[in-house]
Protein backbone atom coordinates (compact mmCIF):
# COMPACT_ATOMS: atom_id res chain seq x y z
CA UNK A 1 0.00 0.00 0.00
CA UNK A 2 0.90 3.47 -1.20
CA UNK A 3 0.08 6.29 0.82
CA UNK A 4 0.03 9.73 -0.67
CA UNK A 5 -0.12 13.09 1.38
CA UNK A 6 -1.96 16.00 -0.54
CA UNK A 7 0.68 18.76 -0.23
CA UNK A 8 -1.92 21.29 -1.26
CA UNK A 9 -4.37 21.63 1.19
CA UNK A 10 -2.30 19.19 4.14
CA UNK A 11 -5.61 16.42 3.61
CA UNK A 12 -4.18 12.81 4.19
CA UNK A 13 -5.15 10.79 1.42
CA UNK A 14 -4.98 7.49 1.09
CA UNK A 15 -5.93 5.43 -1.98
CA UNK A 16 -4.72 1.43 -1.98
CA UNK A 17 -2.28 1.03 -4.19
CA UNK A 18 -0.57 -2.23 -5.55
CA UNK A 19 2.94 -1.05 -7.62
CA UNK A 20 5.18 -3.53 -9.56
CA UNK A 21 8.20 -2.81 -11.78
CA UNK A 22 8.95 -6.63 -12.58
CA UNK A 23 10.57 -8.55 -15.35
CA UNK A 24 7.76 -11.14 -15.17
CA UNK A 25 4.69 -11.46 -17.25
CA UNK A 26 1.90 -9.21 -16.23
CA UNK A 27 -1.52 -11.09 -15.16
CA UNK A 28 -4.19 -8.28 -15.56
CA UNK A 29 -6.51 -10.89 -13.55
CA UNK A 30 -4.01 -10.14 -10.50
CA UNK A 31 -4.32 -6.54 -10.66
CA UNK A 32 -8.47 -6.44 -11.16
CA UNK A 33 -8.50 -8.41 -8.14
CA UNK A 34 -5.76 -6.15 -6.15
CA UNK A 35 -8.78 -3.16 -6.67
CA UNK A 36 -11.89 -5.40 -6.21
CA UNK A 37 -14.50 -4.42 -3.60
CA UNK A 38 -17.60 -5.00 -3.17
CA UNK A 39 -18.32 -1.58 -2.81
CA UNK A 40 -17.08 -0.18 -6.06
CA UNK A 41 -19.19 -0.08 -9.25
CA UNK A 42 -16.92 -0.04 -11.39
CA UNK A 43 -13.22 -1.55 -12.60
CA UNK A 44 -11.29 0.46 -16.05
CA UNK A 45 -8.37 -1.50 -16.78
CA UNK A 46 -5.85 -0.17 -19.81
CA UNK A 47 -3.39 -2.71 -21.24
CA UNK A 48 -1.03 -1.73 -23.29
CA UNK A 49 0.23 -4.29 -25.16
CA UNK A 50 3.76 -4.56 -27.44
CA UNK A 51 2.90 -3.96 -31.07
CA UNK A 52 4.23 -6.01 -34.21
CA UNK A 53 4.96 -2.47 -36.06
CA UNK A 54 5.75 0.89 -34.93
CA UNK A 55 5.67 3.83 -37.52
CA UNK A 56 5.07 1.35 -40.32
CA UNK A 57 8.11 -0.55 -39.83
CA UNK A 58 7.70 -4.42 -38.42
CA UNK A 59 9.14 -4.73 -35.23
CA UNK A 60 11.10 -8.24 -34.63
CA UNK A 61 11.91 -8.21 -30.92
CA UNK A 62 11.95 -5.86 -28.04
CA UNK A 63 12.91 -5.10 -24.78
CA UNK A 64 12.64 -3.17 -21.87
CA UNK A 65 15.38 -1.37 -19.68
CA UNK A 66 14.51 0.25 -16.07
CA UNK A 67 16.24 2.62 -13.70
CA UNK A 68 16.49 1.39 -10.21
CA UNK A 69 14.81 4.16 -9.18
CA UNK A 70 11.83 2.86 -11.21
CA UNK A 71 9.75 0.76 -8.86
CA UNK A 72 10.16 4.02 -6.50
CA UNK A 73 9.27 6.64 -8.73
CA UNK A 74 5.94 4.37 -10.04
CA UNK A 75 5.00 4.41 -6.26
CA UNK A 76 5.48 8.19 -5.94
CA UNK A 77 3.80 8.99 -9.37
CA UNK A 78 0.64 6.53 -9.01
CA UNK A 79 0.01 7.55 -5.52
CA UNK A 80 0.33 11.33 -6.44
CA UNK A 81 -2.26 10.99 -9.63
CA UNK A 82 -4.59 8.56 -7.47
CA UNK A 83 -5.42 10.93 -4.72
CA UNK A 84 -6.61 13.57 -7.33
CA UNK A 85 -9.59 11.34 -8.21
CA UNK A 86 -12.88 9.72 -6.08
CA UNK A 87 -11.39 6.31 -6.26
CA UNK A 88 -11.50 2.99 -4.48
CA UNK A 89 -8.00 1.24 -5.53
CA UNK A 90 -5.68 1.20 -8.19
CA UNK A 91 -2.93 -1.23 -9.29
CA UNK A 92 -0.22 -0.82 -11.99
CA UNK A 93 2.42 -2.55 -13.27
CA UNK A 94 5.42 -2.18 -15.46
CA UNK A 95 7.46 -5.10 -17.12
CA UNK A 96 10.67 -4.86 -18.14
CA UNK A 97 13.01 -6.97 -20.07
CA UNK A 98 12.59 -9.17 -22.88
CA UNK A 99 9.10 -8.98 -23.62
CA UNK A 100 7.03 -10.91 -26.76
CA UNK A 101 4.78 -8.96 -29.36
CA UNK A 102 1.23 -9.44 -28.01
CA UNK A 103 2.32 -9.21 -24.49
CA UNK A 104 1.59 -6.05 -21.75
CA UNK A 105 3.77 -3.63 -20.95
CA UNK A 106 1.92 -1.75 -18.69
CA UNK A 107 -1.05 -2.13 -17.37
CA UNK A 108 -3.11 0.03 -15.04
CA UNK A 109 -6.47 -1.02 -13.36
CA UNK A 110 -8.66 1.29 -11.10
CA UNK A 111 -11.78 0.78 -8.86
CA UNK A 112 -14.25 3.39 -7.97
CA UNK A 113 -17.84 3.73 -7.20
CA UNK A 114 -18.79 5.34 -10.43
CA UNK A 115 -17.31 4.94 -13.92
CA UNK A 116 -16.79 8.15 -14.45
CA UNK A 117 -13.94 8.73 -11.69
CA UNK A 118 -12.65 5.61 -12.69
CA UNK A 119 -12.11 6.17 -16.61
CA UNK A 120 -10.37 9.79 -15.53
CA UNK A 121 -8.41 8.23 -13.14
CA UNK A 122 -6.97 5.02 -15.63
CA UNK A 123 -6.40 7.49 -18.16
CA UNK A 124 -4.10 9.85 -16.09
CA UNK A 125 -2.16 7.22 -14.81
CA UNK A 126 -1.41 5.85 -17.83
CA UNK A 127 -0.55 9.27 -19.05
CA UNK A 128 1.95 10.17 -15.84
CA UNK A 129 2.91 7.03 -15.61
CA UNK A 130 4.46 6.80 -19.24
CA UNK A 131 5.99 10.06 -18.76
CA UNK A 132 7.32 9.66 -15.85
CA UNK A 133 8.82 6.25 -15.49
CA UNK A 134 12.37 5.99 -15.91
CA UNK A 135 12.19 2.97 -18.67
CA UNK A 136 13.25 2.71 -21.95
CA UNK A 137 12.43 1.05 -24.81
CA UNK A 138 14.46 -0.83 -27.62
CA UNK A 139 13.31 -1.88 -30.94
CA UNK A 140 14.79 -4.34 -33.28
CA UNK A 141 13.12 -4.55 -36.43
CA UNK A 142 12.86 -6.97 -39.32
CA UNK A 143 15.39 -4.57 -41.75
CA UNK A 144 18.27 -5.55 -39.05
CA UNK A 145 18.18 -1.82 -37.57
CA UNK A 146 17.63 -1.21 -34.40
CA UNK A 147 16.53 1.97 -31.72
CA UNK A 148 15.83 3.33 -28.62
CA UNK A 149 12.40 4.68 -28.65
CA UNK A 150 12.13 8.64 -28.42
CA UNK A 151 16.02 9.03 -28.54
CA UNK A 152 16.79 10.78 -32.12
CA UNK B 1 36.92 13.84 -7.26
CA UNK B 2 36.29 10.57 -8.39
CA UNK B 3 32.48 10.06 -9.61
CA UNK B 4 31.42 6.88 -11.24
CA UNK B 5 28.84 7.57 -14.32
CA UNK B 6 26.18 5.48 -15.15
CA UNK B 7 25.00 5.27 -18.77
CA UNK B 8 21.18 4.24 -19.50
CA UNK B 9 19.71 2.41 -22.83
CA UNK B 10 20.63 4.95 -25.65
CA UNK B 11 23.66 6.61 -23.46
CA UNK B 12 24.84 3.26 -23.17
CA UNK B 13 24.52 1.96 -26.85
CA UNK B 14 26.70 5.33 -28.09
CA UNK B 15 29.39 5.22 -25.64
CA UNK B 16 29.75 1.70 -26.08
CA UNK B 17 30.19 1.49 -22.15
CA UNK B 18 28.20 1.17 -19.00
CA UNK B 19 30.08 2.65 -16.33
CA UNK B 20 32.95 5.06 -16.51
CA UNK B 21 34.73 6.88 -13.37
CA UNK B 22 35.66 10.37 -14.11
CA UNK B 23 37.08 13.30 -12.31
CA UNK B 24 35.82 16.85 -12.01
CA UNK B 25 34.80 19.40 -9.48
CA UNK B 26 31.04 19.47 -10.74
CA UNK B 27 28.25 17.68 -12.80
CA UNK B 28 29.50 19.97 -15.83
CA UNK B 29 33.04 18.93 -15.44
CA UNK B 30 32.76 14.90 -14.95
CA UNK B 31 30.00 15.52 -18.37
CA UNK B 32 33.08 17.36 -20.27
CA UNK B 33 35.02 14.45 -19.02
CA UNK B 34 31.94 11.81 -20.34
CA UNK B 35 32.75 13.87 -23.69
CA UNK B 36 36.48 13.37 -23.89
CA UNK B 37 36.26 9.48 -22.55
CA UNK B 38 33.62 8.87 -25.33
CA UNK B 39 33.00 11.26 -28.21
CA UNK B 40 30.10 9.21 -29.53
CA UNK B 41 27.89 9.62 -26.10
CA UNK B 42 27.98 13.81 -27.23
CA UNK B 43 25.06 13.33 -29.71
CA UNK B 44 22.85 11.45 -27.04
CA UNK B 45 23.67 14.29 -24.31
CA UNK B 46 21.60 17.45 -25.32
CA UNK B 47 18.20 14.87 -24.48
CA UNK B 48 19.59 13.57 -21.52
CA UNK B 49 18.46 14.47 -17.63
CA UNK B 50 20.47 13.90 -14.96
CA UNK B 51 20.77 11.78 -11.35
CA UNK B 52 23.17 12.79 -8.78
CA UNK B 53 23.13 10.05 -6.38
CA UNK B 54 19.77 8.92 -7.71
CA UNK B 55 18.17 12.56 -7.61
CA UNK B 56 17.33 14.85 -9.80
CA UNK B 57 19.82 17.32 -11.21
CA UNK B 58 19.17 20.14 -13.01
CA UNK B 59 21.99 21.87 -11.75
CA UNK B 60 25.38 21.05 -13.78
CA UNK B 61 26.80 23.79 -12.04
CA UNK B 62 26.43 21.63 -8.59
CA UNK B 63 29.47 20.39 -6.22
CA UNK B 64 30.23 16.54 -6.72
CA UNK B 65 32.08 14.55 -4.14
CA UNK B 66 34.39 11.09 -4.08
CA UNK B 67 32.40 8.92 -4.48
CA UNK B 68 28.98 9.81 -6.38
CA UNK B 69 27.20 8.28 -8.92
CA UNK B 70 26.25 10.53 -11.87
CA UNK B 71 23.35 9.01 -14.31
CA UNK B 72 22.89 9.81 -17.49
CA UNK B 73 18.97 9.33 -19.00
CA UNK B 74 18.00 9.61 -22.12
CA UNK B 75 14.48 9.88 -22.75
CA UNK B 76 12.27 8.07 -21.51
CA UNK B 77 9.76 5.70 -23.63
CA UNK B 78 6.57 6.51 -22.77
CA UNK B 79 7.65 10.36 -22.39
CA UNK B 80 6.76 11.89 -26.09
CA UNK B 81 4.02 9.84 -26.72
CA UNK C 1 -19.16 -9.94 -36.20
CA UNK C 2 -21.64 -7.04 -36.57
CA UNK C 3 -20.79 -5.14 -39.65
CA UNK C 4 -22.03 -1.43 -38.96
CA UNK C 5 -23.25 0.88 -41.89
CA UNK C 6 -22.81 4.61 -41.61
CA UNK C 7 -26.25 5.71 -42.78
CA UNK C 8 -24.82 9.28 -42.25
CA UNK C 9 -22.56 9.60 -44.96
CA UNK C 10 -22.77 6.08 -46.87
CA UNK C 11 -19.75 4.79 -45.88
CA UNK C 12 -19.24 0.99 -44.90
CA UNK C 13 -17.68 0.71 -41.46
CA UNK C 14 -17.00 -2.66 -40.19
CA UNK C 15 -14.99 -3.16 -36.63
CA UNK C 16 -15.07 -6.37 -35.30
CA UNK C 17 -17.55 -7.14 -32.44
CA UNK C 18 -17.86 -9.68 -29.69
CA UNK C 19 -21.60 -9.08 -28.30
CA UNK C 20 -23.18 -11.50 -25.66
CA UNK C 21 -26.17 -11.22 -23.32
CA UNK C 22 -25.81 -14.13 -21.20
CA UNK C 23 -26.93 -15.52 -17.60
CA UNK C 24 -23.14 -17.02 -17.09
CA UNK C 25 -20.78 -15.23 -15.41
CA UNK C 26 -18.85 -13.04 -17.99
CA UNK C 27 -15.22 -14.02 -18.15
CA UNK C 28 -13.17 -10.78 -18.52
CA UNK C 29 -10.23 -12.58 -20.14
CA UNK C 30 -12.28 -14.17 -23.07
CA UNK C 31 -13.74 -10.64 -23.93
CA UNK C 32 -9.99 -9.27 -23.64
CA UNK C 33 -8.91 -12.30 -25.87
CA UNK C 34 -11.46 -11.37 -28.28
CA UNK C 35 -10.38 -8.07 -28.76
CA UNK C 36 -6.48 -9.08 -28.81
CA UNK C 37 -4.56 -8.37 -31.66
CA UNK C 38 -0.74 -8.16 -32.55
CA UNK C 39 -0.73 -4.45 -34.21
CA UNK C 40 -3.49 -3.37 -31.41
CA UNK C 41 -1.10 -0.74 -29.14
CA UNK C 42 -4.23 -0.32 -26.26
CA UNK C 43 -7.04 -2.38 -24.67
CA UNK C 44 -9.26 -0.74 -22.17
CA UNK C 45 -11.78 -2.64 -20.66
CA UNK C 46 -14.78 -1.44 -18.02
CA UNK C 47 -16.56 -3.69 -15.85
CA UNK C 48 -19.44 -3.07 -14.04
CA UNK C 49 -20.05 -4.60 -11.18
CA UNK C 50 -22.83 -5.58 -8.65
CA UNK C 51 -22.37 -3.36 -5.40
CA UNK C 52 -23.47 -4.34 -1.72
CA UNK C 53 -25.32 -1.13 -1.29
CA UNK C 54 -27.10 1.49 -2.83
CA UNK C 55 -28.04 5.05 -1.99
CA UNK C 56 -26.69 4.13 1.51
CA UNK C 57 -29.37 1.03 2.03
CA UNK C 58 -27.13 -2.69 2.06
CA UNK C 59 -28.05 -4.97 -1.17
CA UNK C 60 -28.62 -8.30 -0.08
CA UNK C 61 -29.36 -10.17 -3.77
CA UNK C 62 -30.43 -8.52 -7.09
CA UNK C 63 -31.57 -10.10 -10.47
CA UNK C 64 -31.41 -8.41 -13.95
CA UNK C 65 -34.38 -9.23 -16.18
CA UNK C 66 -33.54 -8.66 -20.05
CA UNK C 67 -36.24 -8.60 -23.04
CA UNK C 68 -36.54 -10.94 -25.54
CA UNK C 69 -34.47 -8.26 -27.85
CA UNK C 70 -31.78 -7.30 -25.96
CA UNK C 71 -28.92 -9.54 -28.00
CA UNK C 72 -30.00 -7.94 -31.12
CA UNK C 73 -30.39 -4.13 -29.42
CA UNK C 74 -26.89 -4.56 -28.10
CA UNK C 75 -25.37 -5.46 -31.04
CA UNK C 76 -26.98 -2.39 -33.29
CA UNK C 77 -25.71 -0.15 -30.63
CA UNK C 78 -22.34 -1.72 -30.27
CA UNK C 79 -21.97 -1.41 -34.00
CA UNK C 80 -23.20 2.08 -33.93
CA UNK C 81 -20.76 3.11 -31.49
CA UNK C 82 -17.60 1.39 -32.10
CA UNK C 83 -18.72 3.07 -35.87
CA UNK C 84 -17.50 6.43 -34.35
CA UNK C 85 -13.91 5.77 -33.09
CA UNK C 86 -10.16 4.52 -34.50
CA UNK C 87 -10.83 1.03 -32.71
CA UNK C 88 -9.97 -2.17 -33.92
CA UNK C 89 -11.92 -4.47 -32.50
CA UNK C 90 -15.11 -4.13 -29.08
CA UNK C 91 -16.27 -7.13 -27.00
CA UNK C 92 -19.30 -6.19 -24.80
CA UNK C 93 -21.10 -8.40 -22.39
CA UNK C 94 -24.22 -7.86 -20.29
CA UNK C 95 -25.04 -10.77 -18.14
CA UNK C 96 -29.07 -11.19 -16.69
CA UNK C 97 -30.27 -13.61 -14.47
CA UNK C 98 -29.56 -13.22 -10.41
CA UNK C 99 -25.70 -12.19 -10.09
CA UNK C 100 -23.68 -12.41 -6.95
CA UNK C 101 -22.36 -9.25 -5.46
CA UNK C 102 -19.32 -8.45 -6.46
CA UNK C 103 -19.90 -10.21 -9.73
CA UNK C 104 -19.98 -8.35 -13.34
CA UNK C 105 -22.85 -7.21 -14.65
CA UNK C 106 -21.87 -5.32 -18.10
CA UNK C 107 -17.82 -5.92 -19.60
CA UNK C 108 -16.85 -3.63 -21.95
CA UNK C 109 -13.59 -4.34 -24.06
CA UNK C 110 -11.70 -2.07 -26.83
CA UNK C 111 -8.54 -2.65 -28.55
CA UNK C 112 -6.88 0.08 -30.27
CA UNK C 113 -3.47 1.60 -31.94
CA UNK C 114 -4.03 4.25 -29.84
CA UNK C 115 -5.29 4.50 -26.48
CA UNK C 116 -7.46 8.16 -26.72
CA UNK C 117 -9.35 6.30 -29.10
CA UNK C 118 -9.92 2.99 -26.59
CA UNK C 119 -10.70 5.00 -23.79
CA UNK C 120 -12.92 7.27 -25.62
CA UNK C 121 -14.55 4.39 -27.31
CA UNK C 122 -15.52 2.09 -24.25
CA UNK C 123 -16.77 5.20 -22.13
CA UNK C 124 -19.07 5.75 -24.92
CA UNK C 125 -19.81 2.05 -25.22
CA UNK C 126 -20.77 1.91 -21.62
CA UNK C 127 -22.56 5.03 -21.67
CA UNK C 128 -25.27 4.07 -24.62
CA UNK C 129 -25.33 0.11 -23.48
CA UNK C 130 -26.74 0.80 -20.26
CA UNK C 131 -29.02 3.64 -21.52
CA UNK C 132 -30.43 1.61 -24.26
CA UNK C 133 -30.34 -1.97 -23.58
CA UNK C 134 -33.77 -3.10 -22.26
CA UNK C 135 -32.36 -4.83 -19.11
CA UNK C 136 -34.43 -4.38 -15.76
CA UNK C 137 -32.25 -4.31 -12.26
CA UNK C 138 -34.39 -5.99 -9.38
CA UNK C 139 -32.57 -5.55 -6.09
CA UNK C 140 -33.58 -6.97 -2.63
CA UNK C 141 -32.37 -5.22 0.48
CA UNK C 142 -31.27 -5.84 4.21
CA UNK C 143 -34.17 -3.97 5.30
CA UNK C 144 -36.85 -6.30 3.49
CA UNK C 145 -38.03 -4.07 0.92
CA UNK C 146 -37.08 -4.66 -2.82
CA UNK C 147 -36.88 -2.32 -5.65
CA UNK C 148 -36.97 -2.31 -9.75
CA UNK C 149 -33.96 0.36 -10.49
CA UNK C 150 -34.90 3.32 -11.88
CA UNK C 151 -39.23 2.67 -11.26
CA UNK C 152 -40.87 5.11 -8.82
CA UNK D 1 -58.68 -7.16 -31.89
CA UNK D 2 -57.37 -9.69 -29.72
CA UNK D 3 -53.75 -8.15 -28.65
CA UNK D 4 -51.02 -10.52 -26.25
CA UNK D 5 -49.68 -7.68 -23.84
CA UNK D 6 -46.62 -8.77 -22.06
CA UNK D 7 -45.54 -7.25 -18.96
CA UNK D 8 -41.85 -6.51 -17.93
CA UNK D 9 -39.87 -5.76 -14.36
CA UNK D 10 -42.04 -3.20 -12.68
CA UNK D 11 -44.76 -3.61 -14.75
CA UNK D 12 -45.15 -7.14 -14.53
CA UNK D 13 -44.38 -6.67 -10.51
CA UNK D 14 -47.38 -4.20 -10.40
CA UNK D 15 -50.07 -6.18 -12.23
CA UNK D 16 -49.13 -9.01 -10.64
CA UNK D 17 -49.32 -11.04 -14.35
CA UNK D 18 -46.96 -11.72 -17.15
CA UNK D 19 -49.41 -11.62 -20.04
CA UNK D 20 -52.60 -11.05 -20.41
CA UNK D 21 -55.22 -11.12 -23.94
CA UNK D 22 -56.80 -8.02 -24.54
CA UNK D 23 -59.23 -6.24 -27.16
CA UNK D 24 -59.20 -2.77 -28.83
CA UNK D 25 -58.32 -1.36 -32.54
CA UNK D 26 -55.37 0.46 -31.51
CA UNK D 27 -52.56 0.80 -28.89
CA UNK D 28 -54.48 3.08 -27.31
CA UNK D 29 -57.40 1.05 -26.54
CA UNK D 30 -54.95 -1.64 -25.57
CA UNK D 31 -53.29 0.20 -22.61
CA UNK D 32 -56.66 1.71 -21.13
CA UNK D 33 -58.14 -2.14 -21.38
CA UNK D 34 -54.80 -3.27 -19.71
CA UNK D 35 -55.59 -0.47 -16.84
CA UNK D 36 -59.08 -1.30 -16.51
CA UNK D 37 -57.86 -4.92 -16.02
CA UNK D 38 -54.91 -4.09 -13.48
CA UNK D 39 -55.95 -1.13 -11.95
CA UNK D 40 -52.20 -1.76 -9.98
CA UNK D 41 -50.23 -1.18 -13.50
CA UNK D 42 -51.36 2.48 -14.18
CA UNK D 43 -49.13 3.42 -11.66
CA UNK D 44 -45.98 2.29 -13.64
CA UNK D 45 -47.28 2.99 -16.97
CA UNK D 46 -46.61 7.14 -17.56
CA UNK D 47 -42.87 5.95 -17.10
CA UNK D 48 -43.30 3.33 -19.83
CA UNK D 49 -42.17 2.62 -23.70
CA UNK D 50 -43.90 0.28 -25.47
CA UNK D 51 -43.04 -2.44 -28.45
CA UNK D 52 -45.59 -3.17 -31.07
CA UNK D 53 -44.47 -6.79 -32.66
CA UNK D 54 -40.67 -5.80 -31.21
CA UNK D 55 -40.52 -2.55 -33.08
CA UNK D 56 -40.70 0.87 -31.12
CA UNK D 57 -44.14 2.14 -31.18
CA UNK D 58 -44.43 5.44 -29.94
CA UNK D 59 -47.89 6.47 -31.59
CA UNK D 60 -50.61 5.06 -29.20
CA UNK D 61 -52.88 5.94 -32.18
CA UNK D 62 -51.58 3.04 -34.33
CA UNK D 63 -54.18 0.36 -35.39
CA UNK D 64 -53.46 -3.35 -33.75
CA UNK D 65 -54.11 -6.43 -35.70
CA UNK D 66 -55.46 -9.93 -33.92
CA UNK D 67 -52.49 -11.76 -32.79
CA UNK D 68 -50.02 -8.55 -32.38
CA UNK D 69 -47.98 -8.53 -29.22
CA UNK D 70 -47.55 -5.42 -27.10
CA UNK D 71 -44.80 -5.03 -24.44
CA UNK D 72 -44.60 -2.58 -21.46
CA UNK D 73 -41.04 -1.84 -20.88
CA UNK D 74 -40.86 0.32 -17.61
CA UNK D 75 -37.48 2.19 -17.68
CA UNK D 76 -34.22 0.35 -18.54
CA UNK D 77 -31.50 -0.27 -15.57
CA UNK D 78 -28.82 2.05 -16.85
CA UNK D 79 -31.11 4.66 -18.56
CA UNK D 80 -30.82 7.54 -15.74
CA UNK D 81 -27.24 6.60 -14.97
Amino acid sequence: MVTAGNALDNEQVSIPAYVSVTTDPISVTDLVRHVSTTHAGAVVTFSGDVRDNDHGRDVLSLEYEAHPTAQTILEKVVSQVAAKFEVEAVAVAHRHGPIAIGDAALVVCVSARHRGPAFDACSALVDEVKAQIPIWKHQVFADGTDEWVNCA
Amino acid sequence: MAVTVRLFAAARSAAGMREVQLEGATVRDVLDALQVTSPAVARVLPQCSYLLNEVACRDHSASVADGDVLDVLPPFAGGAH
